[in-house]
């Protein structure tokens, strides 16, 4: 296994752990099944994510991907945050062991779902915008 | 930190008094035992003295030990080798659990993918066999039943003396993966009718690398290593010496120590298994008493097996899980869905498993432990969430 | 009295510098690979820089280098593996020599059992395999040549790269046995278009108990052992820590110096071969110059040669014959035969093999060592009074 | 392996090693094929065995057990002689290992073959009392 230092940190010492009660968008993908869950909700302000938090049922890379994934959207527009990959986030934790890669895939798809309920809050289809969403199993939860 | 290894079901610390016994053979007596000069005759009388102790230590002969790389070779050995000799008699049939070992399970499917046939015998909600079970399960064309002994998992003992005396009568082979049990409940091929048996150095002490198949006298099978004279003709391969060595000298001093240990483990285990069930939502897999002494598997609602782990190792507790974390596979442990587990609370399980070395001071760190780790967990979890407000 | 180790091929010393680097894990460093928390990642750790070290030292990636217990299951793995997941291919044809080891000869002879065909090729007297001889055995459905890269006894090293290559160009898959060769002789499996390179590392100052088989990437093998996920899916069981920690750090150390030991150990070599060949009646096995710069391998006419390695015991040095004689076999070495020597000269032989550790005063003992013993060995001997009276 | 301390004795310093160069009997067994062959000198004075020589070719035990089976029979009568078993001669030595019980039964025969060659000599048919000799292969050179 061997996790990064910064992945222990993160898991350790998750940022913005939590729930928003007036989120303006709420994803939650995975099932428990496949053993991972995440939660995130996100506050939209002027096009720009004002605030996020998440909850993760999972492993180490789990939580520690959803907390950087959250750091890394916190203040960014929206367009910005839908650009993230999960390459992006596993960069930021100095790497992920290969079969946990799968958790970073989780976390970027977490914020695309909460955007896109943002966006259907809004009225506004999000397929155009933010794609098709796939949950866990489509993403091959073995690998 | 205070450290405190409860993992001994995953490997043990190699006790110094083995290791003593190793030195000589890891420094001077470096000789290959199928040479003729004298460093090499003391290395294999070394041999020879470590086999007989082995044989002594399950009521078996010395003829009857062969020594192996581990225990999944021997398990491989046994299984593999038994059915690929009596395949020309007809006999295609192998009976084994749903919750075997890997060394176990992946060799009797891969016996099925060359045209074998397999039974899954059910382990009940409580992890033990039944032999009528088993009795339904036998055929014509049965040539092994393979069923562990104790569980590497959730630690629980099987009726092993009653489901070899089955197959003793149906004169159908007996196997059994021995590997967690051996050291720990006392056995005895002869009075349990065990054909084959499974045992590995490093669950008691020993060293990594070694192990050792019993086989019957009289039982046939197949080499699986082919090769030089080596282990009566049977596994080839340049013997390791100080494996063997430490193999033979750790085995002798579980067994020595195996009452006294079974008192002080049973009762450290109960106190921990009673404290962690006061944790809200949580269990005990596996049945309470006929299960090995040292071993502890708990499952806790809404919580995931890994990042519990991850979160003890940060307080020095080293635990195991279920799941196989490295093994490249996320699947929830085959055994806790073989007791009838569902998926999202099998992903949830923590093994403590302890040996000699541990300390009723291990338990209460352990208890003082656990309870606030898994409320943090459950604090960040969405499955929790869920599962608090189903139940409201 | 004096000691003299010259036995090497059979195995060597561990070195103490390779058992100080094993030492922490035979002690404190316990933790099993598998595991999740700190003391199984430094054990993950060690495995993996172990397994760069071993790569790095033939010329391999990482991924291509899998921990075995030794080199017969490394030639078993090899063989059986790649011809089991072959035979769908409708290919079931192996070509190997005469004079193989028996963990590769006994292995085929298996195959053969189960339906495959072998082909051996002859190793002339010399001891050496021709390519022509190689190119003529091919055949549409021939899976795999497996010839070893130095033979064990008569120490003759094979022309690899050009029979690899053959292979290669013919889409045949080549496995070599490098146990003797490896750190004696500079090997690059690129370089040398090698599929499949078993090695152990008893024979150069490493532990005894473990090995490893290069396994080129893209080939596909049948699994020996099935079990848990280590050794990338490939080899199951708990992998032997310090073991592999010793193999590497033994491979690492006889690369390094394998220069400077070829030179030093070829001049002895040299120097010996010319001292025993002034005795009557001598002659060396296999061609002078291919060969091992530690491996003397001569027949003396006329006697036999268990009674001349008690001999040599009596006097202090350590060596051995082509007879297994351990084995309960009393033929004569299979090798010897292969290069064409009549029974009652195979029957006579004797190896010296050497080391780093042997000293030109070794020699020196040893020339005067073995001719009054063969002199004593032959005035009792009545074959050596017919040899004479024949030749009177 | 490991040969008893009296194997060794015997194979370090045989008894009886040589010819005699006026031998009433003389009995060759084994062949160099098999990696064993035993001569035997017998003299004989009244039916009493008085001298007794051998050359051995082979193994460690084939060289002990030659010189013990000569230190058996010396001075024995030529009956007595014909009773000694190979068992008799492991025995003598401390036993042998398994695969070397082949070379007391060598000697037992190399003995046998000598007498039968005395009798040969005086014009006896040594068959009814000596029995009919095996050579080396009939007694499973392999074992
Ligand atoms: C050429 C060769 N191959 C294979 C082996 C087998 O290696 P091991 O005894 O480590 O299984 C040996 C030595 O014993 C050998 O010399
Ligand atoms: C029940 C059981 N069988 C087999 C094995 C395999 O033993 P080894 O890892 O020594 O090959 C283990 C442990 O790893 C085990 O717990």
């Amino acid at each position: 296994m061997a996790y990064s230092e910064k992945v222990m940190d993160h898991f350790a010492n998750p940022r913005n752990v939590g729930e928003i009660a007036d989120a303006d968008g709420v994803g939650e993908v995975g099932n428990s099944k496949c053993g991972d869950i995440m939660k995130m909700y996100i506050k939209v302000n002027n096009g720009v994510i004002s605030d996020v938090k998440f909850k993760t049922f999972g492993c180490g890379a789990a939580i520690a991907t959803s907390s950087m994934a959250t750091e890394l959207i916190k203040g960014k527009s929206i367009d910005d945050a839908l650009k993230l990959t999960n390459k992006a986030v596993m960069e930021a934790l100095d790497g992920l062991p290969p079969v946990k890669v799968h958790c970073s895939v989780l976390a970027e798809q977490a914020i695309k779902t909460a955007v896109a309920d943002y966006y259907k809050r809004q009225g506004i289809d999000p397929e155009p915008i933010v794609g098709s969403m796939t949950d866990c199993h489509d993403f091959d939860c073995e690998s | 930190m205070k450290k405190i290894y409860a993992d001994n079901a995953a490997t043990t610390s190699l006790a110094p008094k083995v290791l003593d016994v190793m030195m000589p053979y890891l420094t001077t007596q470096y000789g290959n035992p199928s040479s003729i000069y004298s460093i090499g005759a003391e290395a294999r009388k070394a041999v020879d003295l470590s086999r007989e102790a082995v044989a002594n230590a399950i009521g078996a002969t010395p003829g009857e030990i062969y020594f192996t790389s581990g225990g999944s070779e021997s398990d491989n050995w046994a299984i593999k080798g038994v059915m690929h000799q009596l395949k020309s008699k007809g006999k295609k049939h192998i009976i084994t659990t749903a919750f075997e070992h890997h060394a176990v399970l992946h060799t009797v499917e891969a016996l099925v993918k060359e045209g074998f046939e397999a039974t899954y015998l059910d382990v009940h909600s409580d992890g033990i066999v039944r032999h009528e079970d088993l009795k339904n399960a036998l055929r014509e064309d049965t040539g092994l039943v393979t069923i562990m002994y104790a569980n590497n998992e959730i630690g629980t003992i099987q009726p092993i003396a009653e489901l070899a005396k089955i197959c003793r009568e149906h004169g159908v082979l007996f196997h059994t993966d021995a590997v967690q049990a051996i050291g720990n409940v006392p056995i005895n091929v002869q009075d349990e009718n065990i054909d084959l048996l499974s045992l590995t150095a490093h669950k008691f002490h020993g060293p990594k690398g070694c192990g050792a198949l019993y086989i019957r006298k009289g039982v046939r099978l197949q080499t699986l290593i082919h090769g030089g004279a080596q282990e009566l003709g049977k596994r080839a391969g340049t013997e390791n010496v100080a494996g063997i060595v430490g193999l033979a000298a750790a085995l002798t001093n579980a067994i020595a120590t195996m009452y006294e240990r079974h008192e002080k483990l049973t009762s450290m285990r109960n106190r921990l298994i009673d404290g962690l069930l006061t944790i809200e939502r949580s269990r005990l897999n596996g049945d309470r008493d006929k299960r090995l002494p040292g071993n502890v598997n708990m499952c806790f609602e809404g919580i995931e097996g890994e990042a519990l782990l991850l979160s003890l190792d940060l307080k020095g507790i080293c635990a195991s899980s279920g799941s196989a974390c490295t093994s490249g596979s996320l699947d929830p442990s085959h055994v806790l869905l073989a007791i009838g587990l569902p998926h999202e609370i099998a992903h949830g399980s923590l093994r403590l498993s302890f040996s000699d070395e541990n300390t009723e001071e291990d338990i209460d760190y352990i208890l003082k432990t656990v309870p606030p780790i898994i409320e943090r967990l459950r604090s960040m979890s969405p499955l929790w969430e869920k599962i608090m407000k189903e139940n409201k």
